[in-house]
Order: C-alpha cells, then structure tokens, then sequence
C-alpha cells in the first residue's frame, strides 16, 4: 500500500507537470483553433530565458517577470501575428506544418547557439525530502502540484469570473456571435496567446528543476501534455490538469505492475478509451456533429 | 389506391425536454411533390435529417415503399434510391461540375472493386452531360463548383441530387438565396424531373409562392408538429395557417 | 493551361533522373535513394491527408513496419521478393487497422491518434526483441537481384528505387483518375453530402489509410535495403511529422506535390549543411517562410502566378 | 553537354587531389541533433580542439588538418549519406558516429575505401568483424562492464544487483554485456528495469529496484535520467550501495543531481577527474575553449585526433592504409603524445586497453578510490 501511495503520489508531481504544459495548449486550441505542435518549445524557451537572466545575476523573481514579458512579446504577439494570423485562414494544415517547422528551428536554434547540454535549474520549492510512513515526497513534488492547481484554477477563474475572461470564452464557443455581441474577437485571442505565454513561463519556471533545461525538451513534454490536454477534454481548462494527472498516475502504476517497456504507450491506451468511451474528453462538453 | 412511396409515423425527435420533431406523420405518393413550410424553427430540417437517417429519431416509424428504414444511415437510404438535398450549399468545391454530378452517382454502378479499375466517369459521362444541359450548365461545366455563383452552385447542388435516377428526392429549400428568375428556372425543372418516371420530391421551402405553385400537397408545421395537411388551396383556406404565419 | 507545363516539367524531371545519375558520385546516388523513397512514401500519405482529408501523423510507422518486414524476412533466408509484397500487404491491413479511429473521430483528435499509433509501432520496434532485435536493430539487410542482374550497386539499385517509384506513381494515377479518386475527393470536401449521395464513408476512409499505409510499407522495404541495416531510430515521432510536412510543403492533394515535397524534406537539409550547426534552424525557418508565402504548398505557386497574372490583366476600377 | 561532366568531374577530383597534398580531411560525422545529441556535439567539439592544438603545432608531418563536420541527426540512414560524402570527398580519417546503428551503417563505406574511422560508440560487435578501419576511442562496455561487475560482487561483496538501464543503443549494449559480466561472477541480477530515455518519474523503477531487495543497484543511464533517478533514489531512501559506469559519476550528473550524487560508486575510464597532470591541463585548456566541464564523449572525440597522429607518426607517411595497419598493436606513450592523456595501446582489432579507475562521489567531487591497471603491459 505504501509502495502504491508512493508511486500515486509520484504520478501526481509528474502528471501535473504535463498539465502545466496541456493547459496552454489546450486555450489556444479553444479561441482561435490554432494546433501548437511547438509547444513543447514554448516551454524551453523561457527556461533558457530564465537561465540566461539568472546567468547575469538578475535575481529569480525579476528574471521571471522578465521573462513573461518577453514571452508575452515573442511567444504571444510575435507567435500570433507571424504564424498564427497570416495562415489560420487556410485551415489547420498550414499552421501545423508551420508551428512544426517552429518547433524544429527553437529546438536546434537553442542547441546550437546556446548549448546540447541539459543544465541544472534551481528549484522553488527547496529539496527537501518529507516522509510520512513510509512515503517519501520531496517539496519539489508537493510545491509543483499545488503551483498546477492554483495556476489552473485561476485560469479557471479568470475565465469563468472576469468580463475579459467571458469575453474569452464567448469568443472560443462562437466567433460569430461574439462578432455581433461586439466583443473585440482579435483582442481576446490575443490575450489568449498571452496567457500561453505566461503559462509557458510559469511551467519552465515550475519544470525544469525535475525537468532540467535542455534544448529538446520540448520533445517528449509536448507529446505528453498533447496526449493530457486530449484525454481530459479539449474544450475544458481543467481537462488539461485532470487528463495530465490522470497520465502520469497510469503511467507509473502501470511502469510498476504492468511493463516499464510500455510504459510509453499508458497514454495512448487511455487517450484510446477516452476516444471510445467518451469522444469529447472526461469532463469536455460534447459537441454535435453538424449537418 | 397505390401505396405510398414514403409513409412517416409517429415521428419524435427530442433533445432532452425540447420536442424539436413532435409526432409527425405523413405519407408521400408516388409521383406526388410534397411540400413542407413553416416558419423558421419549426422542425422542417430536424424532421428531414430524422427521416433520412443523419440524426436518430427517438420514436416513429419511417417506411419506404412499405418497407421499415426507420434506422438506416444515410448511404443505405442513397442506396435504396433516396436523393436529397442540404439546406446549406452542399457540392465539392474542389471537384468540377461534371465530376461533381458523376460522383454523386458513381456508387450506384458496378461494385466497389469495380469501380477502382473503371473509367474515370465509370460511365456516367452522358448522364451527367445531359442534366448538365437540362440544367444549362454547359458553360461552367468544367469549372470548378467552388468557383461558382451561388445560384449556380445551388442547380449543381440539386442536379446532383438527381444522377442517381432517385425514386424519391427530399430537398430542404432549393430556391434559398437563389434570385427570382432562377427560383422560376428551379420551379421549371423540377417539374420536368416530376413528370418523367413519376418521381416523388419532397420539398422543404420558405417560398410560399413557389410551394404552392409546385407542390401537389403541403404539411404545415409548427413547432415541431404538423399542424396542417393539404392541397394548396386547402392550406390557403386554413386560418390556423394563417395565424400561425402571422404569428398571432 | 497549366496542366501541360506542368507534366513537361515532370518529363524533363524524370529524364534528368534517367540520364544524370551516373554522373552522380555515391553521396549522390545514395541522396538521390533516399529522396526516391520518401517519395514513394509521402505520395501514399498524401493519398490519405492530401486527397481523404484525413489528419495522419503515424505514417513512419508504416515506413517501420515495411522495412522491418524485409529485414525480418530476409534474415529468415527468404528472398527480398517475398518481402516487398509482404510488407506492402501488411501495412495495408495494419492501415486498415488505423482507419477504424477515423470513423470515429475526426481532425485533432484523428491526428493524436495516429500520432499515439506511432509511438506504440516504436515500442514494439525497440521492445520485442526477439522479432527486432530490439535498439540494437538488424544489420546486414542485403540487396535484392533481378533475373540475375543484381541491384547491389548504388547506381543500379538507385535505378531500381526508381522504377519501383514510377510504377507506384502509376498505380496511384490510375486510382486517382478512377471514381476511387473522386469519392476520395468527395471524402476530403465533404463526408456527410459524401454519404448522402451513397458513397461509402466508412470503407473509403479504411481505404485511403490502407492504401497510403501500403505505399509507406513498399518505400520502408526499399528504405531497409537501401540502407542495408534496421533499427528503431528513423522511424519515430520526428519522421512521422517530417512526411506530414513533406505532403504539406509539397502540396497536399497534388499528384506531385509529393516529388517536391521530399526535396524539401530530405534534400534541403542536406543542401543547408553550409550552414554548419545552424543548419536545422535554418530548415525550420525555411519550412515557416515557405508556408508563409504558399500556405497551399509549392504546387500551388503556377496557380497563384496565375491568379496574380489575371488580375494584372485586368483593367483597373 | 554530356562529355563535359566527366572531364569537370576528374578536374575536380585533380584539384582536390592536390590541395589534398598540403592538408589531411578529416571528417567529423557525428550526432549532433536527435536524441544522440549531446554525446556527439561533446565528441565533436574534443575533435576540434585537438585538431586546433595540432594544427598550431605545425600539423601532422608537417600537413595541417582540415575538418569537415556533419550531423547525422542520430538517423543510420543519414550517417550513411555522410560516410559516403566522406569517402566521396576523399577524407584521410572519419570520425564517428557515435550511435551503434549509425557506426554499423558507415564502418561498411569507410572499409571498403579503406579509410581509418575512428568511432565512440560502444557495441562490442563492432570490433568483432575484422574490419581492420575501425577503432575504438575508449574502453568498451566488453572491458569496463566485467571490472564493474568484479568490484561489485569483489569488493562489495555483493551477491545480488538490480540494473537499471535506459533502452536505447547505448543502455541497452551495456546492460547485455554487464548481465553476461555478472554471470561470470556469480553475480545474480535481482531486478532488470528497462526505463526510457528523457523518462521523467524514476519512482517506479526506484521501487522496483528497492522490492527486488538487492544488495547493490546499478545505473546505466544517460546523464539527465542518471541525475533523476539519482534523485529519487535518495529521496526514497535507498540504503545499498549505487554503483554507474562512467556517466552516473560525471560531472554533469554530479552538478545535475546535487547531494543526491554523494556516495555513488562508479567505474570510470579516462575522465576529466582523473588524477593525472595532462589531464588537468587538457580540462583547464577546453573549459577556457567551450566554457564548461569536459566529460568522456569530449576526451573520446580529443584523443582520438591523437591517436590519429601516432598512427600516421608511427606509419612515417599520410597514407591511409599504412596508418590503419600502423595503428593495430601501437602502444601510445602519454609521455610523447602528450593529447592521448593516458598511456593506451590499440590491439588487433581496434579495441582499446588503458588503466582505469573505482572512483566515488564526495561532497560533489569525484574521488578515485582505485586504479585498475590495464591488462597489457607498458
């Protein structure tokens, strides 16, 4: 039981983490319909910004408003206009191809102007090791989780509670009428943009302790926190955080009991169920196919 | 006294406690133009899309030519010689308009194997000429659908629904957003499909004028229920009618 | 108008790749390959994202799939011309397989999907290893003969990699120019009116993954050989989205967006290698450039010249 | 038109035979993108530095050396293309690839144009083929695995040992031949815990490794899932003796995984750490270069180039295959070649015998508990 406790607890520090980086995924894929296949990289960057600042002797607090601002600036306005605007009008296809690209240049863009090497990030949380029975947490995991949480619900919030937020979300169910109800459409997907950005900041600064800063990554966190914000509920903020918890508890009890080879595939196995079961997701709302 | 060609009882379509179809029936003799009015949110396209097996219904019986397709899909409907027609612009934009019409009847010849190593038109070629003539579309006919006016996307649109050689064809409102010389054109030739092989249409349309000039009977629905059926001079005589339309 | 210079410039195209290769050292000839076979491969895919419309990130599964088929079967002492059917045949029906997701859900969802049927073809490639051999992989992997000529040399297995090309070409044109190609089309454009009008949805999209799966099994056999050593590494996530690129950047829907879509793919990063360690970034940027400037692909460049000609033409109002 | 290819072909090739008079190519074809990455970008930049120190010496013979470097992107297929390119190009020597894969694509092209090829990857088959081109640039996992495997079940008087490997080429190579090692020391592999590259949550093989109640584990990882899984050991509690292979006692790691490396065993071959005067002054000259710790894959890809030049030294002449068969049976005194760190001597079939040492980690530092000579005499 307490090996059980163990790995579930475990699972929830690195599932959390998946979310982190499924929840911005999953906004923009809401308001504007944009597949971000560079999201991965959208979390690398700020860590290496946030590195490059402490490297100055910017300290952590400052490096990390820095860095939002600068992310708001390149990774949302720059991301939005430069990739994301000129090309949603021709469908997704060119935007997938596009952010793909995007995610090929960051990746190796970073390998080789800045290092190949995965570096050590300091972490917010302290590393201590706490054990209760006999299950070890770290405040790593503990401060990570919660730091998830509270970022998801907030954006929650932010949605559900402000008049930008409605405005948002008036926007990602119908366009059109939010285009009649004369909500500033441009507007409010950029603040979605912005808030991925954010968010991506947030998640570097919360990741890349367990993480470590390394040029790819992006690689393997974009792939699972796709596979998180799916399984969740696209259409759903809290999906992400649910459908990444979710993962990563399946995929250690699975690594314990079932096989550490395939370990890999927990996810799709559940994003297959899901798919089966219940097509929108485990709390998205159904959409009807339309005639 | 024939039998009908479409015969529709009992039809129910809810969506949780809302009645969007509510216990509609009517039956479609062969040869005959049915049509169906009423006003916006009526049910018109919910009670089509139930019959032609896009949505399910939650209670009724459909029958086509006396036999049960209450829950066939879509394709087994085309195969059993049931044509329609979408309230939206429905043709292959990418597709010219000769292959569009010879797609829409390609899966009615031969078996699929077939198909893979038959001509390009598998034999369609004439076919579609000729509605392509009967439709005037010569001049467009190897354009582009998409490029098209939306007047005559809307004739590529219907005449597709006619290659098959269809014994039945629903069409949910062929003269929208069409111009009035072209609503007359529309008239016209569904008329002349009507009188050759003794065709059925049913037809949904918000242009009184040109149901009660071309339709043979006509229901009447109002949310969710048919609330009259009718010749046209029945329907005009019928003051529910008239109140319901005038929203009194 | 345009179809004519179009299919001259694919005549010149394919003569030069009749005549120039043996002026060709092996770095060369061995590029030359290797583009051939991606292009074999992005054309199946291109049959299924291209012409179905259905969202395929999985495909270098396919490409696994086949080349481990040929590895397996001629390391079991059978001949290469068992194994290239076999892995045509067998990616056909794992394809199949793959189509089912699609009846169900559609775009984004269909795209994970795939992408996960990729990731699980990896695990397999790099677990089972009594199959595989696991990372390690399979060396050795000959080349085949053909009545008694032998393909083992670089410049006459280039010109069999080519002739395999032409036939799948001409096999896919002849699908594509029969009513399979139109309800292909219907398909991608519209699968409800599709249906309505009896086209057979489910079996049309099994088929068009069944079919671009098949062709990424042949170029995966020819891949194996060509090589002449298997393992997990270029079949993963990476190439998956490279092939998707390649369809994209080509020209998704075009009959030969394909040709040049591998050229981007597969040749432009080796032309870019000027560019010492920067060269990928550079890739990435070209490929964003490109989509920027042709979001409908390279092919669509004559109609858009086209397009800005007409309106040249055009009296000003 | 036609005629004229060739003649531009043999001008080109004349041309390039004449300049190739004055310098030697070498080609560096390495992993520097994909998941091979980090390995070979270290590989690659040891290459340069050593060539740069050798070029300002004056060269190799008086020729200076010229390299060409090509990223493999961790794909066979491409590695293939570029050994091609190499040979095509007329390199004297080829340096890489790192990946087993790719080295077992390439080392066929670099034969049969007979040209020396030396590599870091690890499959011990590779120098089982008699392909008299290849050479090692480091102790194999065939010779470092049955000294682990001798400490262990020796010195720690171990009776049981969970691995924990990572699947990929390299994990994978080394955990075959570290299970055959322990066989032959009566060592029993309690626990055998296959994880992933780039895995993230170590807690499943940790526990599994704590179950299997082994009297020592042993990680074979690559550097960031050796600091995880470092991590979680600690954090978890576990009380045994952890004991790695070169990279789970490397700087890196060490600076990656904090105090959770302190106390960890390792059998390391040429290190950066290692107590030997050329060594110290080779890391201070390339932490000047590159601004950070060399590891191994830097010292492979610097003594390689050393190598190198006592081949064409000990051949007296530039030529390709007398430097190959020069090479084969050489014994590399660091006295005179300063670059090869460690006195080494190459056998017959390109593998490499050089000391090697026990070390363990101390308050972040590696300390060398023990040094295992080589089996050949000096």
């Amino acid at each position: 039981m307490a090996d059980f406790l163990q790995l579930f607890i475990s699972g929830l520090a690195t599932g959390s983490i998946y979310a982190l980086a499924g929840l911005g995924f999953t906004l923009l894929w809401q308001t504007s319909g944009t597949i971000n296949f560079a999201q991965g990289e959208f979390v690398m960057l700020p860590t290496f910004a946030l590195l490059a600042f402490s490297a100055i002797g910017v300290p952590l607090p400052a490096a990390f408003a820095l860095t939002c601002v600068l992310a708001v600036v390149v990774l949302g306005w720059g991301f939005k206009r430069g990739i994301a605007d000129p090309l949603l009008r021709f469908g997704s296809m060119p935007v997938v191809v596009a952010t793909l690209g995007l995610s090929i240049a960051l990746r190796n863009g970073v390998r080789a102007g800045y290092s190949a090497e995965a570096h050590p990030f300091p972490s917010l949380f302290g590393d201590d090791v706490f054990r209760i029975g006999r299950v070890a947490v770290t405040s790593v995991d503990v401060g990570t989780l919660a730091a998830a949480l509270v970022l998801v619900l907030a954006t929650q919030a932010f949605l559900a509670r402000t008049v930008t937020g409605r405005a948002m979300q008036a926007v990602a169910q119908d366009t059109t009428s939010a285009v009649v109800l004369g909500i500033d459409v441009p507007r409010m997907i950029f603040y979605t943009f912005a808030i991925n950005a954010i968010l991506a900041c947030a998640a570097a600064l919360l990741i890349a302790p367990t993480y470590l800063a390394k040029f790819d990554m992006g690689e393997s966190l974009g792939t699972k926190a796709f596979f998180a914000a799916v399984i969740g509920g696209f259409n759903n903020s809290r999906g992400a955080l649910l459908g990444g918890l979710v993962v990563g508890v399946c995929e250690n009890l699975a690594a314990a009991y079932v096989s550490a080879s395939y370990k890999d595939a927990v996810a799709l196995a559940i994003f297959i169920v899901v798919i089966l079961v219940r097509p929108q997701g485990l709390v998205g709302q159904r959409v009807e196919r339309k005639v | 006294m024939t039998a009908p060609v479409l015969e529709v009882t009992g039809l129910v379509k809810s969506y949780g406690a809302i009645r969007a179809v509510d216990d509609v029936s009517f039956a479609v003799m062969p040869g005959e133009i049915f049509g169906v009015i009423g006003p916006n949110g009526s049910g018109k396209t919910t009670m089509f899309n139930s019959v032609l097996g896009q949505i399910k219904p939650s209670a009724g019986r459909i029958e086509l030519d006396g036999r049960d397709i209450t829950h066939l899909s879509p394709l087994q409907l085309s195969r059993r010689g049931v044509g329609r027609t979408f309230q939206s612009l429905q043709v292959f934009g990418r597709m010219t308009v000769r292959d569009n019409l010879i797609v829409a009847a390609q899966e009615h010849r031969g078996t699929m194997l077939g198909r893979m190593f038959a001509a390009t038109d598998n034999g369609l070629g004439p076919k579609a000429d000729a509605l392509i003539d009967q439709f005037h579309l010569r001049e467009v006919a190897h354009r582009r659908a998409g490029e098209l006016s939306y007047g005559q996307q809307k004739l590529v649109d219907i005449a597709m629904a006619f290659m098959s050689d269809p014994d039945l064809v629903l069409l949910d409102e062929p003269c929208a957003g069409v111009n009035p010389v072209l609503v007359d054109d529309i008239a016209r030739l569904l008329r002349d499909l009507n009188r050759v092989r003794r065709r059925s249409f049913v037809i949904i349309e918000h242009n009184v004028d040109f149901v009660q000039k071309l339709c043979h009977r006509i229901m009447v629905m109002v949310e969710g229920r048919a609330m009259a059926i009718g010749t046209p001079a029945e329907i005009r005589a019928n003051k529910h009618v008239l109140d319901a339309y005038l929203g009194n | 108008m345009t179809r004519q210079p179009r299919w001259l410039i694919g005549m010149v195209g394919m003569a030069a790749l009749l005549v120039l290769p043996p002026f060709l050292r092996s770095y060369g000839l061995y590029l030359l390959s290797y583009w051939l076979v991606f292009v074999i491969a992005t054309m199946g895919l291109n049959l299924t994202v291209g012409y179905a419309g259905q969202a395929s990130l999985g495909h270098a599964a396919f490409l696994g799939i086949g080349a481990y088929s040929v590895a397996i079967v001629m390391k079991a002492g059978c001949s290469f011309w068992l194994g290239l059917p076999l892995s045509a045949v067998l990616c056909f029906v794992v394809g199949l397989g793959l189509g089912f997701p699609a009846l169900r859900v559609q775009s984004i969802y269909l795209a994970f999907a795939t992408l996960g049927f990729s990731v699980a073809a990896l695990l397999v490639m790099r677990y089972e290893e009594w199959l595989t051999g696991g990372t390690s992989g399979i060396n050795d992997v000959g080349r085949p003969s053909l009545f008694g000529l032998d393909l083992g040399g670089n410049l006459a297995y280039y010109y069999f990699v080519l002739a395999v090309a032409v036939v799948v070409a001409a096999l896919l044109r002849g699908v594509l120019r029969s009513p399979w190609g139109k309800a292909f089309t219907a398909l991608r454009d519209n699968p409800i009116r599709a249906e309505s009008l009896g086209i057979d949805v489910r079996a049309y999209t099994l088929l068009s993954f069944a079919i671009g799966a098949s062709c990424a099994g042949i170029a995966g056999a020819l891949l194996a050989s060509l090589v002449q050593f298997v393992d997990p590494t270029p079949f993963g996530l990476g190439v998956s989205f490279t092939m998707y690129l390649m369809v994209v950047v080509g020209g998704s829907g075009t009959f030969f967006g394909p040709a040049l879509g591998a050229v981007v793919g597969v040749l432009l990063p080796e032309w870019l290698r000027f560019a010492q360690g920067w060269y990928l970034t550079a890739f990435g940027v070209a490929v964003i450039v490109l989509m920027l400037w042709l979001p409908g692909g390279l092919l669509s460049l004559p109609d858009r010249l086209k397009a800005r000609a007409i309106a040249a033409s055009r009296p000003r109002t | 038109m036609t005629p004229k290819l060739p003649t531009a072909t043999v001008l080109i090739w004349l041309l390039a035979a004449s300049t190739a008079h004055a310098q030697l190519k070498i080609a560096v074809i390495q992993e520097l993108s994909g998941t091979g990455a980090t390995a070979g970008t270290n590989f690659k930049n040891g290459v340069e530095l050593a060539v740069k120190e050798i070029n300002a010496a004056g060269g190799i013979l008086g020729q200076k050396l010229e390299a060409t470097i090509d990223d493999t992107q961790s794909n066979p297929g491409i590695a293939k293309a570029l050994a091609l390119k190499a040979v095509d190009d007329g390199a004297f020597a080829v340096f890489g690839p790192t990946f087993s894969g790719s080295m077992i694509v390439s080392m066929t092209q670099t034969r049969t144009a007979e040209v020396p090829n030396f590599t870091g990857a690890e499959a011990a088959s590779l120098t089982q083929q008699h392909n008299p081109y290849i050479f090692r640039t480091s102790l194999t996992q065939t010779t470092s695995m049955p000294r682990v495997a001798l400490y262990i079940a020796g010195t720690l008087k171990a009776k049981t040992v969970a691995v924990i490997f990572v699947n990929n080429d390299f994990g994978k190579g080394g955990r075959d031949t570290f299970v055959k090692a322990a066989a032959a020391v009566h060592l029993t592999v309690a626990a055998d815990i296959s994880t992933e590259a780039g895995q993230l949550d170590f807690s499943a093989p940790v526990l599994k490794a704590k179950q299997s109640n082994a009297d020592a584990v042993f990680v074979y990882t690559n550097e960031e899932e050796s600091a995880r899984c470092l991590r979680e050991l600690r954090k978890q509690a576990f009380s045994k003796p952890i004991i790695g292979e070169t990279t789970l006692a490397g700087q890196r790691v060490i600076e990656l995984a904090g105090p959770a490396a302190n106390g960890v065993l390792a059998h390391v071959g040429l290190t950066a750490e290692a107590p030997i005067p050329a060594v110290r002054e080779f890391r201070a000259k390339f932490e000047k270069a590159y601004k950070y710790v060399p590891d191994h894959n830097v010292i492979k890809g610097y003594t390689s180039v050393y190598f190198l030049k006592a081949g064409v030294e000990a051949a007296g002449k530039p030529n390709r295959v007398a430097v190959a068969r020069a090479l084969h049976g050489l014994k590399i005194s660091a006295a005179k070649q300063p670059g090869a760190l460690m006195d080494v001597a190459i056998d017959d079939n390109g593998d490499l015998d050089r000391a090697s040492f026990i070390v363990q980690v101390k308050d972040g530092k590696q300390q060398v508990k023990e040094v295992l000579p080589p089996v050949a005499k000096f």
